[in-house]
């Protein structure tokens, strides 16, 4: 009806925005921003960074049995990985080069999922940046490698559940060495379904 | 054949045409497209979409990739709505594959593709106030929100955008109790929020003097030039696939589809402010009574571990779905191999714009852009 | 305070002589932007000339006819016209040695008329300095009739413009 | 209070008798005068600095996020950051245009601005120039900066900045006349043109006696601050730099230093027309407790804060309805203004004239925007939500 | 609504054409009558199939074929899927813009990605690719030039410049 009445709904809205920045919460019209080298969001816990490697007690032996699984399933394919061989060039199940070029991984997850060895998983730290993109951004093997409790720390739940089934197929291998299996095979690892 | 400005002024000023370039970098295109417009003075006499900067031939690279492989591409075809992408996806190889979802799987779906449909609508309306020149104010408000949903995406699928969080039969991982909770509270919150955003803007004179009777889209041109989506919707014509196809469980929710009558800039606008509306009721309805149950068909769950034995039958199909842009479809040929023999996706921003010189004759070459930004393009599905 | 009076008469003379180059650039300069841009600095000279004789009203009336809207008609016209090839049109032709004899015919009668009068004059009826309360009542009292036919005459062009433009419609 | 009043030109005359022992008394005129200068010159650019750092951090505060404040403590030291930042930048002049027009034009748009400090009323006693025309002198300078527009448009040789400099100076010139219209009410019951004079007169008046609080006041309030808002090419009608369409208007092709005059000279050009709407209706510097340049500077800054309100809410107008709003409802309303201020004056009997004048003020506008100009009302629109 | 028995409502009207069906999709044989079956669709009033979805290349080896999936807007009745088939050497099928708008853009893109010539198409030109590339992207036998290798002007240029060019960056380019 009046001309100029929409513009000036328009405007209180500004103005009470306004007002309530000054001392209202974050969600109801507060000040959401969240000033970033001094105070930081809290990582959620699923969130997916590019991958790492895990190692129980030490890293010169990683879960990882070098299976080359993950570099074929790998949609971009930025996943190269060469088996180490003992000194009479027997292959070892491990790996002896495990290159991720960070520039090409989309840290899409596939690799996490289709490991059946719970071996790679999904990192929390996003400042990666460097200053050389040839060679500071292909991380080698020893730049992967984190320890479980690194893993605990940074995804507890998740974590926990990994460690849950790994000691589960522990006991029944055990309980399955103890009574001399019928069919000498080895019992096949059971591959580990998604919580 | 779009009918052509006739130069009006014939007396002897003979004022030739500029070409302009409204180029890959202009400040309001919506990513990497260009228009070749000649301008009569201030007026449009032609405008030719060019377009293709942003193309990486998505298809070809899906044809050397397993089905779950193409999973994680998908979300990269219309950035804003990673999920709708996946569901489209999805439910194409399901078909294809014979497989079906369980119970819950379906309502999360659902849940995640209305919250991506209140995303984009956000979005979308916060640019077009960009580009009519309100200094980035609804951009921010209509951000704050999205912010909310896209943490929750994180919680839920491990990214804010890029969520790869479909799985054939299901989806990647469950919602904990704590997620649902936040869920339902952006849900009871986001209607004040609407009426704010409204209060904002709906009723703003220089909105209305801007966008009302500008770029009207006829029916039958909408129709002809196989239009879909809110675009469509806002010239009155009843197509949103969720009700025609009932596709998953869309037939147990009660909610509405809002048509426009004149089909210019404002009715795109105010259609999807409805829709976001009544996707709020959709999402009620569903955290209401989303069953306990699993979240995988356990019958493809070993192929979660090896995407390569997951082999579907010869044959071919075409999935389709109402994504926040129109209909997005997914044609997926198999041979038999777990690599599809031919992968092509419907994207609703690359066929809404041949209608885009049409209704920008005549007009402005202020309203051009907001023609542009009421179109609701996104480069990524548009150069695939 | 002579020192003052003498800084006044200089500054007098300056602005004159700004004025005079400007015309001067006017009338020679090339591209015909830089010849209006001049005719504005002119129009601002005398502004200042009426400034120096108190008649500040006037001077500000100046400015704003003048500048603000003469200067950018002229202006206008001058940008819907010229492409922006900007070729620099030539300012002499065959005729100016024709223009220099007319120039030195006037400044001779100028001179004549300059030597002749009795410096310094006497202003006859020097009043108090015209505000603007007095020109506003001259308008509505003594000279209201000029001021009425002025106003027709500025309707009917004003008409006239429209009636023009709205021609191709 | 007194003292904090006139505490300035205290201080002046103090240093002034200081001076006066051994310099020759037509000395201490020119000091006097150069002392003016120098706060004028000083103040210009200091306010310009600081409102954009202001606007900045109110525009911030209504999209809920906090605004520069990385330099200094609250952002303070911002504005001499960007200084800094427009030193340092490199200056490029492009290779076909005309180089004498292009460095000018940048020059000239900033005298303008700085000339229109010199009428304005910053306290009682404290106007650096009382000249008996000054509101005159006022709209006389602002309107030579159209040229400058135009100098900048033609001399950067770019299709964009033709197009820019075309539209802004027709907005400019359109928005000039409702603007010097809606002032003439004020000189006519101020009966001076001059601005201490206006603010005085204002002062003297019974009751609420601002000129805001009569009905032709405030009609003329509101047309003359958006006309200003539109003189400086802000927001709701910042056409000339629609960064959506035409990339930066008219000062596209300029950088560093150029392209900070020009900045600077739209700050100033806010300050003014505020301080001026200011002055002009809402009392100057008139008010009841504290010292009255205190005022002046509350009344400005809150008019400030509405140019920035506008520019952090309101989209922006196409070219012709632009026009429109200026030929089809300002100039309009701005004369039927004229005749009900006049008529104000002559009746004696207050709350008639007082509901008069509301009253035929209320019909007009009616008038003008819902009947003659329907094209440009918001039209009802309805939607059917179907299955 | 089954493909059979839109195939015997088409034969029933227009007679000359050869049809078959094809994995509930229907084949038709020459594609000559193609924009006459569909205008067909689109005017009879038992279908109304009044909207052109989606148009699809596709490269089987041996021919090039174009998928039309067609939808009822009023009747909102499921896909009528079409195909035409054209050999690999000169693939031509006849364009559907006359009829339908919709198709303008997304047969632009199968020229672009698959070679194949619409006739009756109001302007064909490439739509993704620059002008430039004389390939067809999405054919199963498309070879990526390899980037490494420099053209032979490169190599020229260089020469006259001084610079010794290693031999794996010969130009051995082929087509």
């Amino acid at each position: 009806m009046f001309f100029g009445l929409g513009v000036l709904r328009g405007l209180m809205v500004t103005l009470k925005n306004f007002v309530t920045s000054y001392f209202m919460p974050p969600d109801r019209g507060g000040l959401f921003t969240v000033e970033y080298p001094e105070k930081r969001l809290p990582v959620i816990e699923r969130f997916r960074n590019f991958p790492f490697l895990v190692y129980d007690k030490d890293p010169e032996n990683p879960r990882c049995v070098a299976c080359e699984i993950c570099a074929n399933e790998c949609p971009t394919k930025c996943i190269y990985i060469e088996k180490d061989t003992d000194p009479n060039k027997k292959p070892l199940r491990r790996p002896a080069i495990f290159d991720i070029d960070i520039t090409v991984c989309m840290n899409c997850g596939i690799c996490e999922e289709v490991c059946p060895f719970d071996s790679i998983y999904m990192d929390h730290p996003f400042e990666v940046a460097s200053s050389d993109r040839l060679e500071k951004l292909l991380f080698h093997k020893n730049d992967l490698l984190k320890s479980n409790d690194y893993f605990h720390k940074i995804r507890p739940t998740h974590a926990a559940a990994i460690d849950a089934r790994r000691r589960a197929v522990e006991e029944k291998k055990k309980s399955a060495a103890v009574k001399p299996s019928e069919t000498g095979q080895p019992p096949k690892a059971q591959n580990g379904g998604k919580p | 054949m779009p009918k052509s400005y006739t130069v009006q002024n014939t007396d002897l000023l003979d004022t030739q045409t500029l070409e302009v370039n409204f180029g890959p970098q202009h400040p309001s295109t919506h990513g990497v497209f260009r228009m070749f417009v000649e301008l009569d003075g201030e007026v449009i006499v032609t405008l030719k979409p060019v377009m293709g900067y942003l193309h990486r031939n998505h298809e070809q690279i899906a044809e050397n990739l397993t089905y779950l492989g193409i999973m994680p591409y998908t979300d990269r075809l219309d950035y804003f709505n990673a999920m709708t992408n996946n569901l489209g996806y999805a439910m194409a190889v399901e078909k294809l594959a014979g497989i079906t979802v369980p119970e819950r799987a379906q309502y999360i779906r659902v849940i995640v593709s209305e919250f991506t449909r209140l995303i984009n609508h956000l979005s979308l309306v916060g640019f077009l106030l960009n580009d009519l020149g309100a200094f980035f104010t609804p951009i921010l408000y209509a951000f704050r929100e999205r912010e909310k949903i896209l943490d929750v995406f994180e919680e839920i699928s491990g990214s804010r955008m890029m969520c790869n969080y479909l799985r054939f039969g299901g989806v990647k991982c469950d919602l904990s109790p704590a997620v649902l909770e936040t869920m339902k509270k952006i849900t009871r919150n986001f209607p004040k929020f609407l009426d704010e955003f409204e209060a904002l803007l709906s009723k703003n004179e220089i909105l209305c003097m801007r966008c009302q009777n500008v770029g009207v889209l006829p029916k039958e041109l909408a129709v002809n030039s196989s239009i879909t989506g809110p675009v469509l919707r806002a010239s009155g014509i009843n197509y949103d696939i969720r009700k025609v196809d009932r596709y998953s469980l869309y037939d147990r929710f009660r909610f509405r589809v809002p048509l426009g009558r004149k089909g210019d800039t404002y009715d795109r606008y105010y259609v999807r402010v409805l829709e976001m509306r009544e996707s709020v009721k959709i999402l009620e309805q569903a955290l209401q009574d989303i069953p306990v149950g699993e979240i995988l068909n356990p019958k493809t769950a070993p192929f979660a571990k090896a995407p390569r034995n997951f082999k579907p039958p010869v044959g071919e199909d075409y999935g389709r779905i109402e994504s926040p842009k129109g209909e997005l479809g997914y044609y997926v040929v198999s041979d038999g191999t777990p690599q599809p023999w031919r992968y092509h996706i419907r994207a609703p921003s690359f066929i809404n714009l041949t209608i885009l010189e049409d209704i920008c004759l005549g007009h402005k070459v202020a309203d051009a852009i907001i023609i542009l930004g009421s179109l609701d393009i996104v480069l990524g599905e548009v150069d695939r | 305070m002579e020192l003052l009076n003498l800084a006044g008469i200089a500054g007098v003379y300056t602005l004159m002589l700004v004025i005079l180059i400007a015309a001067v650039a006017m009338v020679t300069l090339r591209s015909l932007f830089h010849s209006a841009l001049a005719l504005a600095a002119v129009l601002i000279g005398i502004a200042g000339i009426y400034l120096t004789l108190q008649a500040d009203f006037l001077a500000m009336i100046q400015i704003l006819i003048y500048v603000g809207a003469v200067m950018t008609l002229i202006i206008f016209a001058v940008m819907l016209t010229e492409h922006l090839s900007h070729q620099t049109v030539r300012q002499n032709n065959r005729q100016s040695p024709l223009a220099i004899a007319g120039i030195c015919a006037f400044l001779f009668c100028l001179t004549g008329v300059i030597v002749r009068t009795p410096w310094p004059l006497q202003p006859q009826n020097q009043t108090a300095t015209i505000t603007a309360m007095e020109l506003g009542k001259a308008f509505m009292g003594q000279y209201v009739f000029a001021f009425e036919l002025i106003s027709v005459f500025l309707i009917a062009a004003l008409i006239g413009a429209i009636v023009i433009a709205r021609k191709d419609k | 209070m007194e003292i904090l009043d006139s505490i300035f030109l205290n201080t002046k005359k103090i240093f002034l008798d200081l001076l006066g022992c051994w310099l020759p008394d037509w000395m201490i005129l020119l000091v006097n005068i150069g002392i003016i200068i120098g706060v004028i010159a000083v103040l210009g650019p200091v306010i310009m600095m600081y409102l954009t750092l202001l606007e900045r951090k109110i525009i911030g505060r209504m999209q809920n996020r906090i605004g520069p404040n990385r330099v200094g403590i609250f952002g303070i030291l911002q504005p001499i950051a960007d200084g800094i930042k427009m030193f340092t930048k490199e200056d490029i002049i492009p290779q076909n245009a005309d180089k004498i027009v292009h460095f000018l034009a940048p020059v000239l748009m900033v005298i303008p601005a700085l000339l229109a400090f010199a009428v304005l009323p910053f306290g009682r006693g404290m106007i650096p120039v009382n000249l008996n025309v000054g509101l005159l002198f006022f709209i006389a300078v602002s309107s030579t900066s159209t040229i400058c527009v135009f100098m900048a448009s033609w001399a950067s040789r770019n299709k964009f900045s033709i197009l820019g400099g075309m539209r802004s100076a027709a907005q400019m010139i359109s928005y000039e006349i409702p603007m010097v219209l809606s002032v003439v009410p004020v000189i006519l019951s101020a009966e001076s043109l001059s601005t201490y004079a206006i603010v005085e007169a204002q002062a003297r008046w019974s009751g609420l006696h601002w000129f805001v609080f009569t009905p032709w006041g405030l009609l003329a309030f509101i047309i003359f601050f958006l006309c200003g808002v539109a003189e400086c090419n802000r927001s709701p009608f910042d056409l000339p730099e629609a960064e959506s369409e035409i990339v930066a208007g008219f000062h596209t092709e300029y950088s560093g230093m150029k392209f900070a005059l020009f900045y600077m000279a739209e700050y100033m050009n806010t300050f003014t027309v505020s301080a001026l709407a200011a002055t002009l209706f809402l009392g100057g510097w008139e008010g009841p407790v504290l010292p009255s340049w205190l005022w002046f500077f509350i009344k400005t800054h809150a008019l400030i804060f509405v140019m920035f309100w506008f520019r952090g809410t309101l989209p922006r107008f196409r070219v012709d309805q632009l026009m429109g709003l200026a030929w089809k409802l300002f100039l309009p309303l701005t004369l039927i203004n004229i005749f009900v201020a006049g008529g104000y004056h002559l009746i004696s009997d207050r709350n008639f004239r007082v509901a008069g004048a509301s009253a035929v003020l209320l019909v007009s506008f009616l008038l003008f925007t819902v009947f003659l100009n329907r094209k440009y009302m918001p039209e009802k629109r309805r939607y059917d939500l179907v299955d | 609504m089954n493909i059979a028995e839109v195939k015997s409502y088409i034969e029933k009207t227009l007679p000359g054409t050869k049809l078959t069906i094809v994995r509930d999709s229907l084949l038709i044989e020459n594609p000559a009558d193609l924009p006459r079956v569909a205008g067909l669709l689109k005017e009879s009033d038992t279908y109304r199939v009044d909207y052109l979805a989606s148009i699809t290349g596709a490269d089987y080896l041996q021919y090039l074929e174009c998928v039309y999936h067609l939808f009822s807007m009023e009747r909102k009745i499921g896909p009528v899927i079409l195909r035409a088939r054209t050999n690999r050497e000169n693939p031509s099928v006849p364009s559907l813009v006359p009829i339908y708008r919709g198709a303008e853009y997304q047969e632009r893109e199968i020229f672009d990605l698959f070679g194949i010539f619409f006739d009756g198409h109001p302007d064909l030109r490439r739509i993704l690719m620059w002008e430039g590339l004389n390939a067809s992207p999405m054919r199963k036998d498309y070879q990526q030039e390899d980037r490494e290798k420099l053209s032979a002007e490169d190599i020229r240029w260089l020469d006259e410049h001084g610079v010794s060019v290693p031999p794996e960056f010969r130009e051995s380019q082929q087509g």
